[in-house]
């Protein structure tokens, strides 16, 4: 394993004490937990947004701590929800009167974690609402599955809810629009190399050298097949296309698309997926309004890529134009 | 089969040391169908457990379960810290005001505990999670009060070791489907470590 | 070599295409070339910047277009600086008759193919002007050197200058700030593994799973020392004293700190990375006016960082803050 | 020896095939003290040398070698470029009138090319770069004008042998410092291919 690290039970705290020391008039961190939150939290009045989960996902979460997005990231360990009273305290410390709205990923252990938190703060008399995002059309949906996974799209929930926040919606209103946003957002994964977990310093898992992933969760969770590797158009054909199958695009206004690099795929090369995306959204007639490329929601340093669409509105265009003062989002 | 006080010390901490000698065997466990993190989870919660535990002064086994469930769910995360976390607070919680549980009372507790971690995971047995290895330890015990350390011990390993074929539907594993069959369930295993653990404690007092 | 790509040699092409259709409002490709121009180039009576290099750098530099920052990016081939009828063409889409200003980075290719292009503009009488980033400390200056390489800090340069330009300033007053950031910027980097030219195939460097090397330049070339891969706070320590020695940081006002990731180093470890650089400044009393931590100057997917320090005034600050719409630098 | 037009234009051709059979080898040349594309890079651009002058018509070498000149300038970007698309210029500029180059004008021509490329690269010889080939080589021919293939092709070779001791300070190599001793520099080793398919058709044609 070589990683820039100093103690790889350490990585979580080294992270959260880098990031805060580099936004130190837009992040604040709780003391004594791994909660970044805005400078200004509590904002009085407004909405506060929690989101968070495990580590290894930057620069989610706490990237996206900032006026018009999360009022606090929790970070847990590398890919492990964090627990319930680290997102308590992170609730606690945005709660501006008007109530707290959770972004969780459809994981179990978010699930849970969160849930649990929700319920401390329920008991102290904070309004809690939350969302469970699960964009990844990779894994099917069915009674007995625990459901589809939230990956990339998660970022546009995180923008959309906290635009409508930040202009003094009320956490049903918040809570409307986030789930107006998951209705809507749909993504998809593969992946050509795995990541390795510091602590446990060996690979997550092997893929042979012609081998890929297709449907890759952001822990290195498979979703539908390992196969040959093939061509950039191919692998951008194969994922857009699946997320065509499962939502009608046609019938929104307009597409938000995102290529999401996974942690170690050169930008280029999600500038090469990206063309073939725009290239078949055009033949099929769907219109894109806003392209995001870069790492937004990574699996440490795997070597892969997610394209996500999002179908939007006239009020999700909107919010996801709102000014974000977020370190990982600006806009 | 009597517990009291230094007996559940005592179990914690036989527990912690099979945590950290088999760390990085049920990381292992959880790379091919979950995401590599299950033996650093329970490494580090079981190490706040004895942590925990070692400063305290304890009355009641219920008072160490207690403690034992709140550091769970507080150091752990993921999914494993909140079910191991219920397990542990619904056995305090059956075995509340008792200085000496017994076999029966055990096997109830244990009963609870398992129900615990269904409802909290909604979840069922023949899932493919922590919950085939409670379940038929729980009702092992429940037929036999005066059940052996042996009993305990073979019916968790045989419980372990029954997940290695089933199909996972819930947690992680399940995004694997037919590829989560041939591989033992993590969380399944750290809980025969438990069950292991406290055999062994039996043992030594018997 | 695993890689999302279609042919090895259409990846420029194909990334160009990428990131046209990615941010079709604000960037716009000068037909038959690899220039990516803002959208409205010419601007009218704004001096115009131009930048380029080889490609595999991204989002440098094509991503560093837009309203106040470049008005030009020209992509070469991969870790090969493009030709002077290249840059000719993106000098000639950026002149709005104040003359037009190239950064160019310090190596003996990109000197030469832009120093030909101003030749062909100077002789169709566009006013144009350079300036030479050479912000790397790991490889000293001497008479007989190349002279040192310009990597991270040039984003600095396009920065500044982009804005002092935007302004409206002359081409002379637009080189003398690109000027100042140069003499005021210095960097070096690191690596724990190499990365592969797509059309080469195979890793342009090997490095034993111990080993890193100290002073790496952004194409592979190393500078100091290869040696036994050390901690991250080893690591940061190595790389911000090197520079320290190099240039009195005490005298500013204060510095800006860039954290650049290489390809594919995890955003957590850049932040891992972070923590000790502003530790070590703080120590030092020298106080941090900004920082940046990402992806601004890649290498492909190498696996490493650099780090970067640029001591601010008053103009430098302002310019430094000043709106930037470029895709991959908004402020 | 003799160069009218079609020797020039076969002389790029078989250039071409070299290089395209030692793309990979330069390549790796430049991978230890370079970038690692020294060999695309030439590959490229004398592939795009073939389709130029295989589809014009030329009249004098010294049209051959200017278009062969603008292109490398053109296409080939890097620092290798410029710098062969300099020697080529100066070669054209040097026989410029000329239906026959004999080996008097032709060392005179390559003096003025390797003077063109020190020029370019602000270099001199014994800094391990493409000088250390073009220098040799013009002054073997000053100083035998009558030169024979096989000196023409045994003094690039030796040339180009020569730089593998050398240390660089000039061009990408020059960061290695002491580790770019005992490699090859890449662009002597193209400049050789040159010479080498020169003097194959000199042999052919003799
Ligand atoms: N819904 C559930 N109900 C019961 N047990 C579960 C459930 N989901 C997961 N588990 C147990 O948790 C274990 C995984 O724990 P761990 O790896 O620590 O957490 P995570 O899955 O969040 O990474 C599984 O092996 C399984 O035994
Ligand atoms: N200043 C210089 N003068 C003469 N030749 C040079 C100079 N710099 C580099 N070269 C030659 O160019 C070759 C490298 O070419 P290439 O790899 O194509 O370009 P780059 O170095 O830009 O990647 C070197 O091997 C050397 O022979
Ligand atoms: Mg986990
Ligand atoms: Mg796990
Ligand atoms: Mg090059
Ligand atoms: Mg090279």
């Amino acid at each position: 394993m070589k990683k820039i690290i100093n103690d790889p039970n350490q990585v979580v705290q080294d992270m959260v004490q880098g990031m805060v020391t580099a936004y130190p008039s837009a992040l604040k961190q709780v003391p004594e937990t791994m909660v970044l939150a805005r400078k200004d939290a509590p904002v009085q009045g407004k909405v506060g947004l929690v989101s968070g989960g495990g580590s290894g996902h930057e620069p989610a979460h706490a990237g996206y701590v900032g006026k018009g997005m999360l009022d606090a990231a929790v970070a847990g360990e590398v890919f492990t929800s964090p627990t319930p009273d680290q997102v308590f305290e992170a609730i606690k410390t945005v709660d501006g009167g008007a109530g707290v709205f959770l972004v969780i990923k459809n994981y179990t252990g978010d699930v849970l974690n969160f849930e649990m938190a929700a319920e401390l703060a329920e008991a102290e008399d904070i309004d809690v609402d939350y969302v469970v995002v699960n964009d990844d059309v990779a894994v099917e949906d069915s009674s007995f599955t625990t459901g589809r996974r939230g990956i990339a799209g998660t970022v546009f929930v995180h923008k959309i809810a906290g635009a409508k926040a930040e202009s003094g919606a009320s956490l049903a209103e918040v809570k409307k629009v986030g789930e107006k946003v998951v209705a809507n957002v749909r993504s998809m994964g593969m992946a050509l190399k795995p990541c390795t977990v510091p602590a446990a310093g060996t690979p997550s898992f092997e893929l042979q050298d012609d081998e890929m992933e297709i449907g890759i969760g952001i822990h290195g969770e498979p979703g539908l097949e390992r196969k040959e590797i093939a061509s950039a158009d191919k692998i951008a054909e194969e994922l857009t296309e699946k997320i065509l199958e499962d939502l009608d695009y046609t019938t929104g206004e307009d597409v938000a698309v995102m290529v999401n690099g996974l942690g170690s795929t050169p930008e280029m090369e999600l500038y090469i997926v990206n063309k073939r995306v725009q290239e078949i959204l055009k033949e099929k007639g769907i219109s894109v309004y806003k392209t995001f490329v870069g790492e937004y929601m990574t699996a440490l340093e795997m070597t892969g890529c997610s394209v996500t669409l999002l179908k939007l509105d006239d009020e999700l265009k909107t919010l996801l134009d709102a000014p974000s003062e977020a370190p990982a989002f600006r806009s | 089969m009597k517990l009291d006080v230094n007996t559940v010390i005592d179990w914690m901490k036989r527990t912690n040391e099979k945590m950290q000698e088999n760390k990085s065997y049920l990381t292992t466990l959880d790379q091919p169908i979950g995401d590599g993190d299950h033996g650093i989870n329970m490494a580090r919660g079981f190490q706040e457990v004895e942590n925990k535990i070692s400063q305290g002064t304890y009355e009641t086994p219920a008072d160490v379960l207690k403690d034992v469930a709140m550091t769970l769910m507080s150091k752990v995360g993921g999914a494993s810290g909140p079910l191991f976390g219920s397990a542990f607070l619904k056995l305090s919680t059956a075995v509340k005001g008792t200085d000496t549980v017994d076999g029966e009372l055990f096997a109830k507790a244990l009963d609870q505990a398992a129900a615990g971690v269904k409802q909290r995971g909604k979840a069922d047995i023949g899932e493919k999670t922590m919950i085939d290895v409670w379940v038929p330890v729980a009702e092992a015990l429940k037929e036999e009060p005066n059940f052996s350390a042996e009993l305990l011990e073979d019916t968790a390993k045989q419980a372990m070791e029954n997940t290695k074929e089933m199909l996972a539907t819930k947690g992680r594993a399940a995004y694997f489907k037919e590829r989560s069959q041939g591989h033992i369930d993590p969380g399944s295993a750290s809980s025969f470590y438990l069950f292991e653990a406290l055999s062994d404690v039996i043992k030594e007092r018997a």
